[in-house]
């Protein structure tokens, strides 16, 4: 499996955010997105997720299900959690999952691996920044998708956090996916790197 | 289907639990249609004639009123982000979105009509065509605000750009809806006709709105 | 036994364990006392038999209105003393209130109804009370739209004195609406001057269904107490996490949102 | 004991209130055991509260 994204450009707001951008990263590969702030990370992040559509350019994943789209084969970490602050821990978790599809595990293992079993029956309005996070993160496990999308994952991760996650990411290469991650921080794992200067 | 029904599930859960608006609806339609007496005078015959009428405006703003959030949430959270990444097909779970938000706002309302028929001097057989037209019509007046509601999810602006946008709209649904009801409390038109054209809008507006929902939803999200 | 005993909501639990059964026994007593009574009052020269329905009418239409002055009591408490049982209190009393208020709606109307012939006129005192459950079906509507209770309990009162300084005003102001579209029939639920066989049933079911809402009240306020202390230990249990120290959490994310903003 | 006429308005008016009086207290008590379940629930799992916060909790 193999994700490329090819003379890639992308304009936001009549801004030109970056142009020409070349990437790729393989099965078992991570790709780390850095660059200072506005350079463009989540612009290319939401290019890639198909949440934006670029002016220019393309982004293409080979080996992967023929008849599903990119988006559908890839997992959104983004800055805002999708969690609703109404539902248990445990509702949240199971809603994403059973709206995912895929093939559905036991929603409460994923709580497991991520250490929040214990707080499965309690609202989501009642946890920290971290503890939403590592929800967050829960919903990746929760159905099995190849390409992981990762907008600064490790942020608001206390240092036990960022070792269960390292020992995520490096399952999931490890099982032929693939990686590409905005960051600021060393993700803790073997990467490529994507430096993003932003417009001039 | 497991996706939708998800969907559905989690979206009526939300409305019901604290800080969902479910219910606010319909007790903005009840204080609505107490307050035209005030306007109009405790009249009972003038009442029993307007009350169609006042039923179907209530109606239609209070739907209006909860549609606002329909996409909103979800676009402020970022599930929205998910939910067009997802396999299920946008328009479909527009759709799941917007019968969600009608069993859990639009279906009250109509619970509530019995009441507020007492209230306005309605007879039972009245009360009962003004609760079956808005059985009949208000899907209607979900499927097309839900259009609106994503326009204005788009544009970052909610509220009265909704009711802008959306209030032209329901016009047809709001005339056959009145005429129905007039219809079988007094005549002269028969029930049937002006009915069937209020369920065909209902029909068309199931057609129209997710996808007029899914591409303004697609092609505004940023 | 002082305010300051009951402040602490521990001893008020206690309190309320020993009292109850006492408070219901009574309430169950005087009920039967004021329905044995009120059965066997005699027939209204004019209403005839459909007197009876004031005995439960009355009642319920003067606890509307108590409950609302609970209430705003208990908004003071909240407001000036902070007592830390009053927004309990107000809590706890709005939807027993909506009852009682739905209560004397619906007995009006049955009673209206063989009087008017409808079972809804727009009567100054029945538009009274159905204003008045709508500013009890807001309350809750507010109690249940905000999901901190001392953050929601603020809003609350102050919406809860508006409406005991309101309610004069919009019962002077139906009134003269009122009387400007002269109503077809007038109608005077129980006049001032009330036969003695009448008074009686009357003051002892009052009576009862005020032990009743006291009762309910006490109840309602248990109940709304261990809520809190289930939502208190729910929270403690969230952030009692061997990783609880997620050092930066607020930094990071003030960056992200920058972030959001220049791409 | 004679109803006159009006005896199905006179005993709907009786009956809506006693069923709705039932209906609270039946709702009380149910409150009441669920809240006292949950309880039981978080202090079996270990949460406890401190001693001498319980006025601090309520507010």
């Amino acid at each position: 499996m193999r994700l490329s994204g090819r003379n890639l450009k992308c304009v936001r707001g009549g801004r030109e955010v970056f142009s020409g951008l070349e990437f790729s990263a393989s099965s078992g590969e991570a790709l780390a997105v850095t660059g200072p702030n506005g350079a463009g990370k989540t612009s290319l992040l939401r290019v890639v997720a198909g949440l934006l559509v670029p002016a220019d350019g393309a982004v293409a994943l080979e080996g992967g299900e023929a008849e599903l789209s990119l988006s559908e084969q890839a997992h959104y970490l983004g800055h805002r959690d999708a969690l609703k602050p109404a539902l248990s821990v445990l509702e949240n978790l199971s809603f994403w999952r059973e709206f995912l599809g895929g093939r559905p595990e036991d929603a409460g293992q994923c709580l497991a691996s991520v250490a929040l079993d214990h707080a499965a029956h309690l609202p989501a309005a009642y946890l920290s920044a971290g503890q939403r996070r590592r929800l967050s993160i829960a919903r990746l496990l929760s159905v099995r998708r190849p390409v992981w999308l990762l907008d600064e994952p490790t942020s608001a991760l206390d240092a036990a956090g960022q070792d269960l996650f390292v020992r995520l990411m490096r399952d999931h290469l490890g099982g032929g996916g693939i990686i590409v991650a905005a960051t600021h921080l060393p993700l803790g794992i073997e990467t490529r790197n994507l430096r993003m200067e932003g417009a001039k | 289907m497991s996706a939708l029904a998800a969907l559905i599930r989690r979206d009526v859960r939300i409305a019901l639990r604290v800080g969902g608006g479910a219910l606010i609806g319909v007790l903005f339609f009840l204080t609505v249609t107490v307050l035209m007496p005030f306007a109009v005078g405790p009249d009972l015959a003038l009442l029993s004639r307007l009350g169609p009428a006042i039923l179907w405006l209530g109606a239609l703003l209070a739907s209006l009123l909860t549609l606002d959030r329909l996409f909103t949430a979800d676009h402020e959270d970022g599930s929205l982000d998910l939910i067009v990444m997802s396999r299920t097909p946008l328009e479909l779970a527009c759709a799941a979105k917007a019968l969600a938000h009608w069993l859990a706002a639009g279906l009250p309302l109509i619970i509530a009509t019995p009441a507020l028929g007492l209230l306005l001097n309605l007879d039972g057989a009245a009360t009962f065509a003004v609760a079956l037209t808005l059985l009949a019509g208000t899907p209607a007046l979900t499927f097309t605000g839900m259009i609106g509601a994503a326009l204005a999810v788009t544009m970052h602006r909610g509220g009265l750009l909704l009711a802008v946008l959306v209030l032209p709209l329901s016009i047809p649904v709001l005339i056959f809806g009145v005429a129905a009801s007039q219809a079988a409390i007094s005549g002269p038109l028969s029930f049937g006709t002006p009915f069937s054209i209020l369920c065909a809008l209902s029909l068309i507006s199931f057609v129209i709105g997710p996808f007029a929902a899914a591409a303004s939803l697609r092609h505004g999200l940023d | 036994m002082t305010l300051t005993d009951l402040a602490n909501p521990t001893r008020f639990l206690a309190l309320t364990t020993r009292i109850l059964p006492w408070l219901a026994g009574a309430t169950t007593v005087l009920l039967a006392i004021g329905l044995y009574q009120s059965a066997m009052a005699p027939d209204d020269y004019q209403q005839g038999a459909t007197v009876k329905i004031m005995f439960i009418h009355v009642p319920n239409a003067w606890l509307s209105m108590f409950v609302w002055g609970v209430m705003s009591v208990a908004a003071l408490g909240t407001l000036v003393w902070r007592h830390p049982l009053a927004d309990v209190a107000a809590k706890a009393a709005a939807p027993i209130g909506a009852a009682f208020t739905f209560l004397a709606l619906v007995t009006g109307s049955l009673w209206g109804r063989p009087m008017w012939g409808t079972y809804w006129e727009w009567d100054a005192r029945l538009t009274s009370v159905l204003i008045l459950f709508l500013m009890y079906l807001g309350l809750i509507a507010l109690w249940r739209s905000v999901e901190d209770p001392s953050r929601a309990a603020r809003a609350a009162a102050i919406l809860t004195l508006v409406g005991a300084i309101n309610i004069p005003i919009i019962k002077f102001s139906v009134d003269w609406w009122n009387t400007l579209h002269q109503p077809a029939s007038v109608f005077r639920m129980g006049g001032p001057t009330l036969d003695k066989a009448f008074l009686w049933p009357l003051l002892v079911m009052a009576l009862a269904f005020s032990l009743l809402f006291i009762t309910l009240h006490l109840a309602a306020m248990r109940n709304e107490i261990l809520r809190r202390r289930v939502r208190s230990l729910q929270m403690m249990q969230a952030s009692r996490v061997a990783f609880s120290s997620e050092v930066g959490a607020g930094s990071r994310d003030g960056h992200a949102s920058n972030e959001i903003g220049a791409a | 004991m004679s109803l006159g006429p009006y005896a199905s308005f006179i005993v709907t008016s009786y009956a809506l209130v006693a069923a709705v009086v039932v209906l609270l207290i039946v709702w009380i008590i149910a409150d009441y055991r669920r809240q006292q379940a949950r309880l039981q629930e978080l202090e079996a799992s270990g949460v406890t509260r401190r001693s001498g916060r319980s006025t601090v909790d309520v507010r």
